[in-house]
């Protein structure tokens, strides 16, 4: 059944991509509407040094790095403005990189992509690496999800939320708050970056067109569904899109009406969103907080 | 009476801040409310112009309850709201200030004639009619809030702290120009942190402290009335129990 | 320790402190009083760094902390709270307390994951000393309420906790009675009293005259931006300036 | 050098359309503050329904076309409101980004389902543009920058003349001073949306005619839109006519000097450094719509 | 939530289920949505319309074939996940790739290892030809009409070009071989930039073009593209001769560009029009779809599905090896209705290149 395996390492990529954008939406009430740019630089960094010869695992470390470091030279001016304007900011970084991606072809090979993206040495190649990439995929999301739940209930992300939820009186307790928001975007854009290298090699292709504002929406969806600001809610949610994505395909549409398909899960996406925003603002699973009267 | 609030408590969210405060103003009076910060003298006209609706008690404006009208409601009836601070429009000119200050008169012609009248009755601001008001005085802007009754010829008009922020000579001024309101046949509620200068203008004053009615009599009776000056100073109080009260 | 010097804010036109140079000793509590609009919240937020200063300069001990940012001055035991109550509602009371403390190993990332053996004691010491202000506060009780839940009085009592969880050397207290009861406001004064015996400063503005009376050895009053007097409660009473201030000028009384 | 002029021109045309999609989207962050991401539908769905009543079986006249056309833009601009921003209103402006971002999603994706995702195109004849001693300018092109001009006047007008107008700019300044003074909310909001959508839709109508229709028209000239509302100052109507311009004339002087494939990447980097450094606009030193 | 979860799932199971037996089943991984849907559509019907004329031929040794059409919403993880599911739930050993070059360098890896036959219609990318023995396509392969646009170009005896390319896999693929054929030669690149996919405005660009002076200019990019690039140079009265390549050769980029496409040339695999292949296929085309013109690659697709039915004809078992040796087995001097379709050694096959050209709107050979 290697179609189930690839839809659920599908879903825990996502899970881990949509956990790191929680952690800087839910957590640190940080709107970046740009977290696909880390994904990208996750699996083209990744990418490239593993065709470069490096090391799967050395390449996927460097993209870490890398992606991490433009997340901490992002956040530090972006971080001047707050709020839907901080969102437009990260939105439109994520264009600009993906165009640099489109046009610098003497490094990415632009509209090309990066096709033949080795897998972890230990991991065989295609079809027969699958489940042993499903494992690989399933230790790095239990991973992901044990480091975000320890720092989220730590103090640090006591911390943040403290920050979410009322910056002066942060900053009346001494609490840095510039710092702690970088420090809380370099680690979930480290984590995007993650996610994006476990998608580089698992699909083996890259290209542009893949990080797309489509993506931001889509992972975006799987956090304010699942429920912003819970440790469970990212994976809940991810999981809930990755499956309903792929189940369309199971639904007996006469071929000249799949055409329609695609559209109709757009809207559907969309209609989630904008029901959940007025509905259930907190998602499936709810955080535990009352509003404050 | 034309005013009649009559034991309402109000506050936002938690603890009430108001507690069955009552009050009135009869027709051509200045009435004053005063009292220490705190005391609850801006939530008293928020609730009188309509913009907090009380959790107890009643309002009665000529001789109807007005208790749960909406502010737009109680505007067209005549009942009039200056707020305090920004209650101008910084980025319309002056003559476009008035000109929605009088949304409420129906009638173009009516209303281009009482922008007309209200201009020329203050050249200081007819002066500067097509500028912004963002770029008039402290003093100017006020005046221009207040030249709002000109226009519209209210029955009573709810103004709150018109002095804020002003400058001693502008303070004058404005309390010139609110008495000179009276003469339109408009009754007036004012809110004063400036209490000398309020009750020396009001037929009547109410003191509130701690968002209950306190002492209440008429302007010259409070202004020589050691208690108020006790409340806002402070003082050898009555007994403790008093001052934590 | 908390100099004051020439210091002056203006918004736009409007002059909100002009030219105020004040000191504050070790001299328990210290009074902030003045009528509506005169400054004493700008001058709050002016010295705790959430304006920053036109003019002047402000000092806190040895250090200048005129260009500091309010963390930094926070850091410095110079610790505020704010006119209206800011309780994170969704958090228990008790973690209301502990997030204020200054300097937790476990708000950096490194150390959360390489020492946990620390933050897990950190954790321990900083519950324990959480409940003592409690106690303190009489709140233990409510410990394990959500924040939100508290009566508007009780939310007062515990930022005042969160306050001395944060260790201050000095405490700035916008209106620390406004809007509560009688009986918490004796308990306000006897925490406040033993934190002045503990030798925590404590400077407050406050519109309960009486109380300020009763609990300030020193008062200043601002008046449209400025410093016009400063002295002990009963001089404020008999000052003319202070009068005019509050009741209006008596050049044009009827 | 007539080079450089004949891409100035270009740049102006384009940025006259830019300036209609943005005046829409800064009438409604002024009065309402928030980014309305939708907005980049009502400019798809004014050119494509106007396709709609101009091809079989409606087959109207063109000119004739454009007025159900946005009418129903409008009305889809208004149900935005009612249906959903409004009842949203008193959330954070990320509750209603968030839930704009997933309108425009769902109002691009029931485009492709009803007209599918293929270009789509009036079938105008085909004419040479007129030529100015070198320059060459289409009719539509001169149609989009008197429409643009045309249609800013008015709204100046309105704004600067009519009651209406004067109270939709008092409503910005202070919406709670506004209905103090007895401004009807309801008719402020219904007006905005009504502007907003009939300027997107002409703008959309325009561009339609220029060029084609696809499903993406919208939010790939949103952004440009956007660009020119932050470089003008959000909520300043006359800075997004000077943004507008500004973009268009910047993206298309580019190309003489970089990859056109980068084309894009001008109005990006405009809005990042703008964002960045000069978050309250070039022009827009004050707030407000004027 | 959770109940359309369930109930999707329920129908996921229901559907699962019957495989039934009686059919021949082949798998198509196709852009049915998303930005080449465009094309998809065109390719559909042309492989519905071979299919029809299989089944009424007797279908595959007594059974009808069916294809099972799987969408790939345009894009590399659609195609990945269409290819996962066909493989692994449907247990299809025969596949129709996707469309775009990069959509299918992406599934190729996976097809190969699962020993899946794998064709492609209309992918062109050169790199395709290393993809592995599993993977054929009825198409050239680029390399090839990269040589035709840069040999055409100077038969047409211009040694100056400014070259522009749609900034997607297909267009600056074509483009490079295109250019290290055209420069080796001697001819000279004037400008060379790429414009991007899917704009509505490319005045600036044909500004570009114009500034350069060149007689001839070399696009190569797709229909839409195409169409609105020669509209909006026609327009600015630019004169120049339009050099294009294979992806918009379509009625539809007349339709679009009207009188401003009249003159241009291209390039395309050819094959003769005059064949009873392809005179049959013309007719059985117009008699299923009245209205509709032939579309791209759409003798491509009709080719593929016919000679996948020869093969499974042909085919001793189901097996993959057996498949594979059928496909080449049946390739051998098939002659389809776009020309020879005999597999070299990496599964392409050979091409004839011939030009195309617009007159009097319409889309004709050039001689």
């Amino acid at each position: 059944m290697d179609y189930l395996l690839h839809v659920m390492i599908l879903a825990l990529i996502y899970s881990v991509f949509a956990m790191s954008l929680n952690l800087e939406l839910g957590y640190a009430g940080l709107y970046n509407f740009g977290h696909v740019a880390f994904f990208g630089i996750g699996a083209y960094v990744s990418a490239l040094l593993s065709h470069a010869g490096v090391p799967v695992s050395a390449a996927m470390i460097c993209a870490l790095a890398a992606a991490g470091i433009t997340g901490a030279l992002l956040a530090v001016p972006a971080l001047r403005v707050s709020g839907d304007y901080f969102g437009i900011a990260t939105l439109v970084f994520a264009e600009m990189f993906r165009l640099v991606c489109l046009n610098e072809r003497w490094l990415t090979k632009g509209p090309m992509g990066l096709p033949g993206i080795p897998r972890p040495a230990w991991i065989a190649p295609g079809v027969e690496g699958m489940p042993a990439y499903l494992l690989f995929a399933f230790l790095a999301a239990v991973g992901t999800f044990v480091f975000i739940r320890r720092l989220t209930g730590s103090p640090f992300g006591r911390a943040l939320k403290v920050i979410r939820e009322d910056e002066h009186m942060a900053q009346a307790f001494g609490k840095n708050i510039l710092l702690f928001k970088v420090k809380a975007i370099v680690a979930g854009s480290v984590l995007a970056g993650w996610a994006g290298t476990l998608w580089a090699h698992y699909i083996s292709y890259i290209s542009p067109a893949d990080f797309t504002l489509t993506e931001t929406i889509l992972v975006l969806l799987c956090v304010v569904l699942g429920g912003r600001g819970t440790n469970w809610g990212p994976v809940v949610g991810a999981i809930a899109v990755v499956f309903f994505g792929e189940a369309v395909r199971f639904l007996p549409i006469p071929p000249a009406l799949t055409r329609y398909v695609a559209p109709l899960q757009g809207i559907i996406y969309g209609g989630i969103l904008v029901v959940i925003m007025m509905k259930m603002p907190n998602g499936m699973i709810p955080e535990h907080r009352r509003k404050n009267t | 009476m034309l005013l009649e609030v009559n034991r309402i408590t109000a506050g936002y969210g938690h603890a009430p801040i108001l507690e069955e405060i009552s009050l009135g103003v009869e027709t051509g009076e200045i009435v004053c409310v005063i009292g220490p910060n705190g005391a609850g003298k801006s939530t008293v006209l928020r609730t009188v112009a309509g913009q907090l609706t009380p959790c107890a008690g009643w309002v009665r404006y000529a001789g109807e309850d007005i208790t749960r009208l909406g502010i737009a409601e109680r505007g067209r009836r005549g009942l009039m709201f200056i707020p305090q601070g920004m209650n101008i429009f910084p980025n319309l000119t002056v003559r476009e200030n008035l000109e929605i200050a009088g949304l409420l008169i129906s009638g173009k012609q009516a209303r281009q004639q009482a922008i007309r009248e209200t201009l020329d009755h203050y050249p200081i601001i007819g002066r500067k009619k097509d500028l912004y008001a963002r770029d008039l005085s402290g003093g100017e802007r006020q005046l221009l809030a207040l030249s709002r009754t000109r226009i519209l010829r209210p029955r009573l008009v709810v103004l709150d702290e018109p002095s804020l922020g002003l400058a001693p000579l502008l303070v004058n001024l404005i309390f010139d120009e609110i008495v000179g309101l009276t003469r339109l046949g408009v009754s007036i509620l004012l809110v004063e942190q400036n209490a000398r200068k309020a009750l020396s203008i009001s037929h009547r004053g109410y003191v509130l402290e701690l968002g209950r009615n306190r002492l209440t009599g008429t302007g010259s009776q409070l202004l020589q009335n050691d208690e108020v000056q006790r409340l806002y100073l402070g003082g050898e109080p009555a007994d403790e129990a008093n001052a934590m009260s | 320790m908390l100099r004051i010097q020439n210091v002056t804010k203006a918004f736009g036109a409007l002059m909100a402190v002009h030219g105020v140079s004040l000191e504050i000793g070790d001299t328990g509590v210290t009074g902030l009083v003045g009528p509506n609009g005169s400054g004493k919240s700008t001058l709050f937020h002016l010295i705790t760094g959430f304006y920053r200063l036109d003019q002047g300069d402000i000092f806190f001990g040895p250090h200048s902390i005129g260009r500091l940012p309010p963390h930094e001055i926070s850091r410095l035991g110079l610790i505020r709270s704010f006119q209206h109550t800011r309780p994170l509602p969704f958090m228990t009371v008790i973690d209301n307390l502990i997030a204020a403390a200054p300097g937790q190993t476990g708000e950096l990332i490194w150390p959360l994951f390489l020492k946990p053996a620390r933050v897990r004691r950190e954790e321990n010491n900083l519950h324990e000393k959480a409940r003592g202000i409690l106690r303190l506060l009489d709140l233990l009780p409510l410990a394990d309420e959500l924040a939100g839940r508290l009566s508007y009085g009780q939310q007062k009592l515990m930022e005042l906790g969160r306050i001395l969880m944060a260790g201050p050397r000095m405490i700035l207290l916008d209106e620390p009675t406004a809007g509560i009861n009688p009986t918490l406001i004796r308990r306000l004064v006897e925490v406040l009293h033993r934190l002045c015996e503990q030798g925590i400063q404590i400077f407050l503005i406050e519109h309960n005259m009486p109380l300020v009376a009763k609990l300030c050895q020193h008062v200043f009053v601002m008046d449209s931006g400025e410093l016009i007097f400063s002295g002990t409660p009963k001089q404020a009473r008999e000052e003319p300036r202070v009068i005019e201030a509050y009741l209006g000028r008596e050049n044009h009384a009827a | 050098m007539s080079y450089y002029l004949q891409l100035l021109l270009n740049g102006v045309i384009a940025g006259s359309v830019y300036a209609l999609f943005a005046v829409g989207l800064t009438l409604v962050y002024g009065v309402f503050r928030f980014i309305n991401f939708a907005h980049a539908e009502l400019i798809s769905w004014g050119a494509y329904l106007t396709l709609m009543f101009s091809s079989p079986p409606v087959s109207w006249p063109l000119c004739l076309a454009v007025i159900p056309a946005v009418l129903l833009t409008a009305f889809i601009g208004f149900s935005q409101d009612w249906f959903i921003y409004r009842p949203l209103r008193r959330g954070s402006p990320i509750t209603l980004l968030i839930a704009s971002i997933g309108l425009s999603y769902m109002l691009r994706n029931v485009l492709r389902l009803i007209w599918g995702s293929d270009l789509m195109t009036f079938s105008l004849p085909l004419a040479r543009g007129f030529e100015f001693s070198g320059y060459y300018v289409t009719g539509i092109q001169l149609l989009m920058l008197a429409a643009a001009l045309l249609f800013l006047m008015i709204l100046y007008l309105l704004l600067t003349k009519s009651l209406m107008g004067k109270s939709l700019r008092a409503t910005a300044d202070n919406l709670e001073l506004a209905a103090i003074m007895g401004v009807s909310m309801p008719k402020v909001s219904a007006v905005v949306w009504t502007l907003a959508s009939v300027f997107a839709a002409a703008g959309g109508i325009l561009l339609a005619l220029d060029t084609n229709l696809e499903p993406m028209m919208g939010v790939a000239n949103l952004i440009k839109a956007f660009a020119a509302v932050l470089l003008g100052g959000a909520g300043n109507v006359w800075g997004a006519l000077l943004g507008g311009l500004f973009i268009g004339i910047a993206e298309n002087l580019g190309v003489a000097f970089f990859s056109p494939g980068y084309k894009d990447f001008v109005s990006f980097a405009v809005i990042f450094l703008l964002l960045l450094f000069r978050p309250r606009g070039i022009f827009g030193l004050l707030t407000g719509v004027r | 939530m959770k109940k359309s979860l369930g109930i999707i799932i329920c129908v996921f199971l229901l559907c699962a289920g019957p495989l039934s037996a009686a059919e021949v089943k082949v798998g198509s991984n196709t852009p049915l949505s998303g930005k080449l849907s465009v094309y998809g559509e065109g390719f559909q019907q042309a492989m519905l319309l071979a299919l029809e004329e299989v089944n009424a031929e007797g279908g595959i040794k007594g059974s009808p074939m069916q294809i099972v059409f799987e969408d790939n919403n345009s894009t590399a993880a659609g195609a990945v996940s269409a290819i996962q599911k066909l493989i692994t739930v449907d247990k299809l050993p025969l596949l129709f790739g996707p469309a775009a070059s990069s959509n299918f360098l992406a599934v190729c890896p996976i097809a190969q290892q699962n020993k899946t036959i794998l064709i492609a219609a209309e992918s062109a990318a050169a790199e395709i030809s290393k993809c592995g023995s599993f993977v054929f396509r009825v198409f050239p392969s680029d390399a090839l009409q990269g040589i035709g646009v840069a040999e055409l170009t100077q038969t047409l005896k211009y040694d100056q070009v400014v070259l522009t390319y749609i900034n997607n896999d297909w267009g600056v693929g074509l483009a490079e071989i295109f250019k290290k054929k055209f420069t080796a030669a001697g001819g000279k690149i004037l400008d060379e930039f790429a414009h991007d996919e899917g704009k509505t405005d490319y005045r600036s660009e044909v500004l570009r073009i114009r500034k350069s002076n060149a007689k001839a200019v070399v696009n190569l990019t797709y229909i839409k593209e195409g169409a609105t690039v020669l509209k909006q140079a026609y327009e600015t009265g630019l004169k120049v001769q339009w050099l294009m390549g294979s992806a918009s050769k379509s009625p539809k980029l007349v339709e679009l560009a009207g009188e401003a496409a009249e003159g241009v040339i291209g390039t395309y695999p050819t094959f003769s029009q005059e064949t009873p292949q392809y005179k049959a296929f013309k007719a059985a085309w117009e008699k299923k779809y009245p209205d509709k013109k032939i579309p791209v690659f759409g003798e491509y697709n009709y080719d593929m599905v016919k000679l996948t039915a020869k093969a499974l004809r042909m085919a001793k078992s189901m097996a993959p090896e057996d498949l594979r040796k059928a496909m080449i087995e049946a390739g051998k001097g098939y002659m389809g209705v776009t020309g020879d379709k005999t597999f070299d050694e990496n599964g392409d096959v050979g091409a004839v290149y011939g030009c195309w050209t617009v007159k009097q709107q319409a889309i004709q050979d050039y001689k």
